[in-house]
């Protein structure tokens, strides 16, 4: 057993610092802000890679705090979980967070909001790792509303900018759709398991499919397990951008580059596939849904690779880039190569926080200019950012022997090994293309910073140097690990191991031997070192390469001739394959229309006008009126309906005899 | 037939009559005696003679029914209950005349004339006989005729009484010619007997016998101001003199509730049937008419009397019940309004505006700014004659709507409290202009002690009777052990 | 048969001058009329051995009240437009409650109580007795209550005629307070259109 | 004989006609007085005649009452008439409508 | 005489009720000053909230059965007694009135500055009337302080409120009465039914059969609709709270509404359980429009307060739904909910309030960039608008989660025209939408560059108003991360709760009627 105390301390110190930072902010100067925050995360993840040598040794954790929640069966403790796949995302949280929290210091360097700022990234630390480490679904969830809190409030970070208050409410909001699949997901796990852990839960699947519960609902049936799978997966779609939820994510880099990083890269963007890795005991049992999982991750990998292919803001090529490699791991998670989706999750963290902390390097230099189109040559002025960059560029396409190659490669000889009939051929196609095209943005991108010709407005040109120390350290501690997670992670943790029980991961994985696509793999002979150069992956990243390497160094005239070649497709790619405005069509402005149909002709018009003012009160206004009509003041009147009282009554009594 | 032995009547029963008959005489002579900024004595002495008279009754309230002059009078807890009601009616209205009458002419004859009418009252409630009945109406209705057309020099006020005097001379004609129906079948004015005939007249005198009780009921339901009987109580109560209005709307409408009770209880058990069914109707129209009318009135006078109806309509649903706790609910009901009604009234007595009576609900805009205390008493009585509970109206409402569920009548119940919320727009009407509007003209208020006091008292007894109204409830119970 | 002639004679005239007083023009002819109503009344009571009462209806009521009524028509000097007008107007609806009406009190007069097997007629045994004699001793027992009430209400009467008519002094100018404290703030001030 | 009935439909008819004397008069307020008259003289016809048929005298005394006390309302009717015309100049019964509504 | 189960040994409800109203009469008679009657109408709730709490530390946690009772006599002509004790289902919303009337107190400390005394005397009644509320066991004293709670509200509405406060108070004033007469006919005619009593534990056992339930029922729910309020029967309310004063809508969406559903827990689940179960489609019916139809129209709404309103409205559809699914967990939310609806409603009222004290008006509009002028009203802002999206941390989230689980559960229980699950899937739609209305007026509203000169002048939150959000913040977030002492305290009382309303009174209205029929033909 691990040490209760010290796992306690992982997340604590992170939300201590950020408490202190975020409630005394004010009387705090800087350099204690920074000092603080820094220094809880850094000691938290020296913690971590003490947990994670622990547990490499065959520690685990396992135990609750205290009731949350109490109601009857309605049953939420607080505890944790620690065993293989906690760890290495703790570690991976951590580290890339200390990254960050280092880089900002420089990069955030005279922000008005600059310990605000510190006080939000520790508290996204802290929540992550809440999110990481609980042991049952509703501690998952208050890590998982925790990081979609933060990111609304780093989003919107730059409150004064109107584009940014947008993105924040919109990745808010479109996180809030995952999160009510999510919340549906967990209501009916606790209905068929009648527990929220995630040991308990798992422990009763075999139970459940054996006995074979459905749901009906207008006549679309649909098995118990499925419908948690399903509904699971649309809160992880909402939270990892996956299509049709992705539109918040490329939005979301309104916000300063170190979160971008940090949470839109390596760390919050990729809980969704943790949580489908999480719940693989309960995925391993819905065709389904697996079909489903990669279905929506191959349409993403490839659908977000070809907007990236035309993206001009630095930025937003990332973030579309990691929208696709994002599907990677769903795609990989869905063939049931869980440990080759957490494999990628962490490489991808070190290479893409490396990628965009990079290019805040270079936006810091350009003076917060973000537009590729006004950049180039920045090679000779920024040596160390130029080199790291080019390093995360090559994991990132998949070139051997850096981190990405070696994750991305394993998921598509996965895919490849898996039979799913239809969806599986399409996925690896997607698959394999979208390989092309990372490779070609990506490098598309660093040629267009770094080389091409020179177009940086004139008045920033004095301005462009090279990052002060505490930007590129952290820049090269990422380096390190985009060069050698991959090589670690396959050589040193053994994660490619078909049996994953024997592998890095042991138990804390599920999958059926019916379809375990390392297994096929491993079945279909051993690869030497060497046997990249005979696959598709490696030649599709080179072309690619090749490609940008042609449009953007060599003959830079043409792009520009492609794209009026092919206007309609450019332009429909240039828009995002319009989803904003599909959106903005069919769901914001029918709600907007709709609640305001509803409050002018429902409430104001059917209730208040005319059921209240025309039904109720017009009605006792015109018997009011009758009344007083009748109150003519003339005496005869005043008799005659005397006699009439007589006459009528009389009249009643005899005829009823 | 041989000459009659003529006995000593019993008249030990009738001493308050003879006290305020009495003193009604002395107030009349003496009051020439006075100077006129004397004349306010007289008013003092009227106040006296009420509160003497409600010794009287008090200590001479029996546990059993007494009868006096030869059976033409009956003294039982009933009567001896309604006749304190009308002393503390009739007492607050002479009250709120100390001010407002004194430069009129005849100020002696006005509070003479109270007196009498309050004779006429106590005359009503204690009849067990029609003859009694007949001449205690009129001696109260004489005396309102004059009371309301008091100002002769005010056209509404004349004009008020011209029309009071001509319905109500049409209404007496209606009660008398039904009386004398009743009479021929049954060959008596004495209640019982009449009850008893009646009871056997069998089906060959059936519709003389439904005439009778029709015109008897249409007579009497004219003296309470039930629809279509009604039309005159807007007009009179508008050109009445505030305190006439005041006198008016509750004295009178107990004596003519007792009777109503008495008739039917005594004269007309064996047409319960009929009864009720014209009764519910009528309640029905009368709560409609009271309700609905006084949503658009713009003069508190002429609300007030359409208020009254309206009250007058619920009121009718412990009549329709028709049991101990209907008719206890009858006596409870008048007693909270007796309070809560002479309060308003001596609020709007009080209010004067630039030397102006007020008497537009306008009138009252940013009273509470000006005066905080009439301001929470007009709110208070407002607050209570809409039935809101913490106050005394609620409890009226109360005991009604229990005796009409007791019996059955669940629809005419909820009818009743839907008017009752269309009643309250109309009262907290009035508060919105007392507590919300700002005030434009200034006020002068009438200074007097004793007019001040009432408003104390009347707005203490309508939260007492809110807050504790058991003992009040218990009272009129054991009121009604003589009758039932 | 005599006595039966007498009722048709009284009334039918009663009846008719009824009639008259409603639908005469002049209000002077009105009371004329009203005058012979109460005349032949006073024949019917006699004809139901009511003496005492149709010698009071003819002192009192012709014989002071109707007499207080003349004075009253002459004295407010009215000019008399057509009674009848307007009349028509609402004679059907009105007429038609009424004629209902008086069908029903009608029916209810002839029911069963009232034929000769329900009340006999007891012929006039009282004739011997003396009417008035009897009023008086029942009048002074057993109704001696409600004697004295109509003394009041008699005095009653009395002080509110007076109360109201009686003038001070109409020749001098003096100040109403009443009418100054009681007027209508609407009548105060009138807006003319200038 | 004279029947009861008989009597009573004298009684009824005075009593119809002050009615509709009552509600059909628009003009003169006197005549309305009148027509009161005319109801309180059926009743008595009524009582005179039940008085007699049911030999109890009773209904006479009735009568008695309610001559005295028709008289004292005839004489504050008048009062009242006197005053409102004195105010009014008028006493045309479509005249009084001050008040109203 | 019964005994009295009252562990305190001294009448603690009674002071509880009555301590405000005597602080309003000394305050009334004795007290001049406006400053002066400010403190001791603060003292007066503090005591108040202080002497309810005593209710919090010996309440036993054990027992379902009432507790502190008291017995008097009131009106023994008809059976009315003065009969108090709370359980756990009554016992939280007490010590909710006093503390929001504490921090009414404070809010209003410099916004409220005419007729400063009438309003302190009117929110102190108003406590008594709404402790009142919540403590009765009697159907007649229930009704006495429900209705007496009309007159103190109708006042402060339209004396302190808006505009257009006059038609707001009237309508909300007539919109109650109306709706609350028929429950005084359904307690009336329950009152000879059930043998002559009006008390509460009584009526819960007697054995009404279906159609005196259905009746009943309908007479309770339009008397607890409007108050809750329930779509269509809602109008009056953002009528109401947009004309109110701060603290007007502070007692108003915090305490009021709270009234109606709490009558459904109190009145019509246990007296007429088989009625409950025979409507709970139309109450699910209602309560989903409530939270879907209401949100989007609070989503356009361009008013703060009515924005608010709307969506108190559509958090009132999480309690009704909650209340009657019957489910331990699904009735456990409900009362929560209220209780954290409490806070955050109100905590969203003070914040308008607070911007409106600086720039007198509503609309959203008219703001914008509040943030760079008042961070710190921001951050405190933030917290309630997130706790009103019901985020994981805030009290709302137990609410709404435990609403949906015993939604979702519900029908293991019985058999509904719709699985439950459907419904819970529908409910959990506010889920987005809420996050849609709040989110969106909160970007309107405080981010944003700063453009208005108005919103430049606007200095940040004094520490008064710190003071007074400072206890909602801290409670929002401790219910939020340890609910459990309250749920603790309602857990007993919602059992019994549950056991009431999912058993059926027909076989003992059935037997009632056989041997009522036998009797009868015994007699003859």
């Amino acid at each position: 057993m691990l040490n209760s105390t010290e796992l306690l301390a992982i997340p604590a110190l992170p939300l201590i610092a950020s408490l202190v930072v975020g409630l005394f902010g004010w009387a705090l100067k800087e350099k204690l802000s920074h000092t603080i925050t820094s220094a809880s995360v850094i000691l938290s993840a020296l913690l971590s890679a003490h947990v994670f040598t622990q547990v490499l040794g065959g520690a685990s954790f396992y135990g609750n705090f205290w009731t949350w929640m109490l109601s009857d069966t309605f049953v939420v403790p607080v505890g944790m979980m620690i065993d293989q796949l906690t760890v290495i995302m703790m570690l991976t949280v951590t580290v890339v967070s200390s990254c960050v929290h280092i880089y900002t210091i420089g990069y955030m360097h005279g922000d008005p909001g600059y310990s605000r700022f510190f006080s939000y990234i520790s508290g996204f630390t802290f929540s992550m790792l809440v999110l990481v480490m609980g042991n049952n679904f509703f501690t998952l969830f208050f890590g998982w509303e925790a990081v979609g809190l933060v990111s609304y409030l780093l989003i919107g970070f730059w409150f004064k900018r109107e584009s940014a208050n947008f993105a924040a409410m919109k990745a808010f909001i479109v996180n809030r759709v995952g999160d009510f699949g999510f919340l549906v997901g967990v209501l009916a796990i606790w209905y068929y398991f009648g527990s929220f852990d995630y040991r308990d839960v798992f422990a009763q699947v075999p139970a459940l499919v054996a006995q074979g519960d459905s749901l009906h609902f207008l006549g679309w049936e649909m098995s118990a397990i499925t419908f948690i799978c399903l509904s699971l997966f649309v809160g992880a779609m909402g939270k990892s951008g996956q299509v049709p939820l992705h539109v918040w994510l490329p939005d979301s880099m309104e916000g300063p580059t170190p979160i971008s990083a940090l949470i839109h890269a390596a760390t919050m963007v990729t809980a969704g596939v943790f949580m489908v890795a999480r719940c693989s005991p309960m995925f391993e049992y819905s065709e389904t849904a697996l079909a489903a999982v990669v279905f929506v991750g191959a349409v993403t990998a490839w659908m977000c690779a070809t907007i990236g292919l035309v993206q001009t803001d630095i930025k937003r090529v990332i973030a579309y880039s990691t929208c696709s490699q994002l599907g990677y791991m769903f795609v990989a998670c869905g063939v049931s190569a869980y440990s080759a989706a957490i494999f990628h999750l962490m490489t991808h963290a070190y290479f893409k926080a490396l990628l965009f902390l990079a290019a805040g390097s270079v936006i810091h230099a350009v003076m917060a200019e973000q537009d590729l189109r006004k950049m180039g040559q920045l090679r000779k002025a920024m040596p160390v950012t130029y080199i790291t960059m080019l390093i995360a560029a090559l994991a990132l396409s998949g070139v051997p022997p850096f981190a990405g190659f070696w994750s991305k490669d394993l998921i598509i000889e996965a895919v490849g090994a898996r039979e799913m009939g239809l969806v599986g051929d399409f996925a690896y196609f997607a698959v394999l293309s979208a390989v092309f095209m990372t490779a070609f943005y990506t490098f598309r991108m660093f040629f267009l910073t770094f080389h091409n010709s020179d177009r940086v407005a004139a008045k920033t040109k004095p301005h462009v140097h090279e990052s002060p120390k505490v930007i590129t350290i952290p820049l090269m501690i990422l380096a390190v690990g985009a060069l050698l997670t991959g090589a670690w992670g396959v050589m040193g943790l053994d994660i490619a191991n078909p049996e994953i029980a024997n592998g890095y991961f042991g138990s804390s994985l599920f999958v059926l031997d019916a379809h375990n696509p390392l297994m096929t793999l491993a079945e279909e002979g051993e690869h030497g070192w060497y046997h990249f150069v005979f696959t598709a992956p490696f030649w599709l990243a080179i072309s690619g390469i090749g490609l940008a390497y042609a449009m953007y160094f060599r003959e830079t005239d043409m792009p520009a001739k492609l794209a009026a070649a092919s206007k309609p497709v450019y332009t429909f790619i240039l828009n995002k394959w319009y989803w904003d405005e599909l959106y903005a069509k069919t769901v914001m402005y029918p709600a907007q229309g709709l609640g305001r149909w509803l409050w002018q002709k429902g409430d104001l018009a059917m209730i208040d006008k005319g059921l209240i003012h025309g039904g109720i009160v017009g009605g006792v206004l015109a018997g009011m009126n009758r009344m007083r009509a009748m109150q003519t003041g003339y005496v005869y009147h005043y008799a005659f309906a005397m006699i009439i009282g007589v006459f009528a009554t009389l009249t009643y009594l005899v005829l009823k005899g | 037939m041989n000459p009659v032995n003529i006995n000593m009547p019993v008249i030990a029963p009738l001493i308050p009559e003879m006290f305020v008959a009495v003193m009604a005489m002395v107030i009349l002579i003496g009051d020439l005696f006075l100077a006129k900024e004397h004349k306010v004595w007289s008013g003092y002495l009227a106040i006296l003679t009420c509160v003497v008279a409600g010794f009287l009754t008090f200590s001479m309230s029996p546990s059993h029914a007494v009868t006096a002059f030869y059976g033409l009078f009956v003294l039982d807890p009933f009567a001896s209950y309604a006749k304190l009601l009308i002393y503390a009616g009739t007492a607050l209205a002479i009250i709120l005349s100390l001010d407002y009458i004194k430069d009129e002419f005849g100020v002696g004859e006005y509070y003479s004339l109270m007196l009498f009418g309050m004779l006429g009252m106590m005359i009503i409630v204690s009849s067990p006989n029609f003859v009694t009945m007949y001449l205690g109406l009129e001696l109260m209705a004489l005396c309102t005729y004059v009371l309301v057309g008091f100002q002769r020099d005010v056209l509404r006020s004349s004009e008020a009484a011209l029309k009071y005097f001509i319905l109500g001379s049409l209404a007496t004609g209606i009660l008398l010619y039904g009386i004398s129906f009743l009479y021929g079948v049954t060959g008596s004015f004495d209640f019982a007997s009449v009850g008893a005939g009646i009871a056997h007249s069998g089906s060959s005198g059936r519709l003389a016998v439904l005439l009778g009780m029709v015109l008897v009921i249409a007579g009497l339901a004219f003296k309470v101001s039930i629809a279509p009987f009604h039309m005159w109580t807007p007009d009179a109560y508008e050109g009445a003199p505030t305190p006439v209005t005041a006198y008016m709307s509750v004295a009178p409408k107990v004596a003519g509730l007792v009777i109503l009770i008495r008739v039917l209880v005594d004269v007309m058990p064996s047409l319960h049937v009929e009864y009720v069914t014209i009764f519910t109707w009528l309640a029905v129209l009368t709560m409609a008419v009271g309700n609905l009318a006084a949503i658009a009135q713009r003069n508190i006078k002429r609300m007030l009397a359409y208020s009254t109806i309206g009250h007058v309509g619920f009121v009718m649903l412990g009549i329709i019940a028709g049991n101990a706790d209907g008719y206890a609910g009858v006596l409870v009901y008048m007693t909270i309004y007796l309070f809560m009604n002479m309060g308003a009234f001596a609020v709007i007595v009080l209010m004067r505006r630039d030397g102006i009576q007020g008497e537009l609900l306008d009138d009252f805009a940013g009273l509470s700014k000006v005066h905080p205390g009439y301001a929470l008493a007009m709110g208070l009585y407002l607050f209570s004659l809409a039935g809101i509970p913490f106050l005394g109206g609620f409890w009226g409402k109360y005991v009604v709507f229990m005796a009409a569920i007791e019996t059955g009548h669940l629809y005419l119940a909820i009818t009743a409290l839907l008017f009752s919320v269309v009643g309250a727009f109309y009262y907290i009407r009035v508060v919105k202009y007392i507590y919300f509007d700002d005030t434009r003209v200034e006020f002068n208020f009438v200074e007097n002690r004793l007019m001040q006091a009432t408003v104390a008292v009347t707005a203490i007894a309508v939260v007492g009777l809110g807050l504790y109204p058991g003992p009040l409830i218990n009272i009129c119970k054991a009121a009604l052990g003589g009758i039932i | 048969m005599l006595e039966l002639g007498f009722f048709y004679m009284f009334a039918g005239l009663a009846v008719i001058s009824a009639l008259a007083v409603v639908l005469s023009r002049n209000s002077v002819h009105a009371v004329m009329s009203l005058i012979l109503c109460f005349f032949n009344a006073a024949g019917l009571f006699f004809l139901l051995d009511a003496e005492f009462i149709g010698i009071i209806l003819i002192l009192v009521y012709v014989g002071a009240v109707m007499v207080l009524f003349m004075f009253v028509v002459m004295l407010l000097e009215v000019n008399f437009v057509s009674v009848r007008e307007g009349m028509l107007k609402y004679l059907p609806v009105g007429g038609v409650i009424a004629l209902i009406l008086f069908a029903e009190i009608v029916a209810a007069a002839s029911s069963g109580v009232f034929s000769p097997d329900g009340i006999p007629d007891p012929g006039h045994v009282a004739q011997q007795l003396n009417n008035t004699v009897e009023i008086g001793k029942m009048l002074y027992t057993k109704y001696l209550l409600g004697f004295e009430i109509a003394a009041i209400v008699l005095l009653v009467a009395l002080v509110g005629a007076i109360v109201l008519t009686l003038r001070v002094r109409t020749d001098v100018r003096y100040q109403n307070i009443s009418k100054q404290v009681n007027v209508n703030p609407a009548d105060r001030m009138h807006k003319v259109k200038m | 004989m004279v029947p009861l009935s008989a009597y009573l439909a004298v009684a009824a008819c005075l009593f119809s006609i002050g009615i509709v004397g009552l509600f059909l008069n628009r003009k003169n307020v006197l005549i309305i007085l009148m027509c009161i008259e005319l109801i309180l003289l059926s009743v008595n016809i009524n009582l005179a005649a039940f008085s007699h048929f049911l030999q109890d005298i009773s209904g006479q005394i009735f009568i008695f009452f309610v001559l005295t006390v028709a008289a004292s309302e005839v004489a504050v009717g008048l009062a009242i008439l006197v005053a409102y015309y004195r105010n009014r100049r008028s006493i045309n019964v479509d005249d009084i409508n001050t008040l109203q509504g | 005489m019964m005994e009295l189960n009252n562990v305190l040994g001294f009448p603690i409800l009674t002071w509880s009720i009555f301590l405000p109203t005597l602080g309003a009469i000394i305050i009334w008679l004795f007290v001049r000053g406006e400053s002066a009657v400010r403190w001791t109408a603060l003292a007066v709730s503090v005591l108040t909230f202080l002497l309810t709490l005593l209710l919090w530390i010996y309440f036993d946690n054990g027992t379902a059965h009432m507790q502190f009772e008291e017995f008097h006599p009131w009106i023994t002509a008809f059976n009315v007694n003065y009969r108090l004790g709370v359980d756990g289902i009554s016992m939280p919303f007490i010590l909710l009135t006093s503390l929001l009337t504490v921090v009414c107190i404070v809010s209003a400390w410099d916004c409220i500055k005419t007729r400063v005394k009438e309003y302190m005397l009117a929110f102190l009644i108003l406590e008594t009337t709404l402790i009142g509320v919540f403590a009765a066991l009697d159907g007649i004293l229930f009704y006495f302080f429900w209705e007496a709670m009309l007159i103190p509200m109708f006042l402060i509405i339209g004396v302190w409120g808006g505009k257009n406060r006059v038609y707001a108070t009237i309508k909300f004033f007539l919109y109650t009465l109306g709706g609350s007469v028929l429950m005084l006919v359904a307690l009336l005619a329950m009152y000879f039914k059930a043998g002559h009593t009006f008390d509460l534990q009584a009526l819960m056992a007697y054995p009404f059969n279906f159609e005196w339930q259905f009746w009943i029922w309908i007479g309770f729910f339009i008397a607890f609709a409007v108050k809750v309020p329930m779509w269509p029967l809602h109008t009056w309310l953002p009528d109401a709270h947009t004309e109110a004063p701060t603290a007007g809508s502070v007692i108003l969406a915090g305490i009021l509404l709270k009234m109606g559903a709490y009558g459904f827990l109190r009145f019509s689940l246990p007296i007429c359980p088989d009625a409950s179960q025979y409507f709970v489609p139309l109450m699910v019916v209602l309560s989903l429009i409530a939270v879907v139809y209401i949100s989007l129209v609070a989503m356009m709404q361009s008013d703060m307060k009515r924005l608010i309103a709307y969506s108190s409205i559509a958090h009132m559809g999480f309690v009704t739904l909650g209340t009657f699914m019957f489910t331990q967990q699904a009735l456990e939310g409900a009362i929560f909910g209220m209780i954290s609806h409490g806070f955050v409603a109100a905590a969203l009222f003070l914040c308008v309030g607070v911007l409106y004290d600086r720039m007198h008006t509503r609309e959203i509009g008219a703001y914008g960039g509040v943030v760079n002028v008042m961070p710190k009203f921001a951050a405190v802002m933030m917290l309630f608008c997130m706790a009103n999206v019901a985020l994981p941390g805030a009290s709302a989230f137990i609410a709404e989660i435990m609403v949906l689980a015993g939604t979702f559960s519900a029908d293991q229980l019985y058999e509904m025209v719709i699985s439950s699950k459907w419904v819970a899937v529908a409910a959990a739609t506010s889920v987005v939408l809420s996050a849609c209305y709040t989110l969106w007026m909160y970007k309107r509203v405080v981010f944003g560059d700063l453009v208005k000169p108005e919103v430049k002048a606007m200095p940040d939150m004094s520490w008064r108003e710190l003071g007074f959000f400072a206890p909602l913040m801290v409670l929002v977030l401790w219910l939020g991360l340890y609910p459990m002492p309250v749920l603790n305290v309602i857990h007993v009382s919602v059992a019994n709760l549950v056991e009431q309303a999912t058993s059926t009174k027909l076989h003992a209205a059935h037997a009632l009627a056989q041997a009522e029929m036998l009797q009868q033909t015994v007699l003859r």
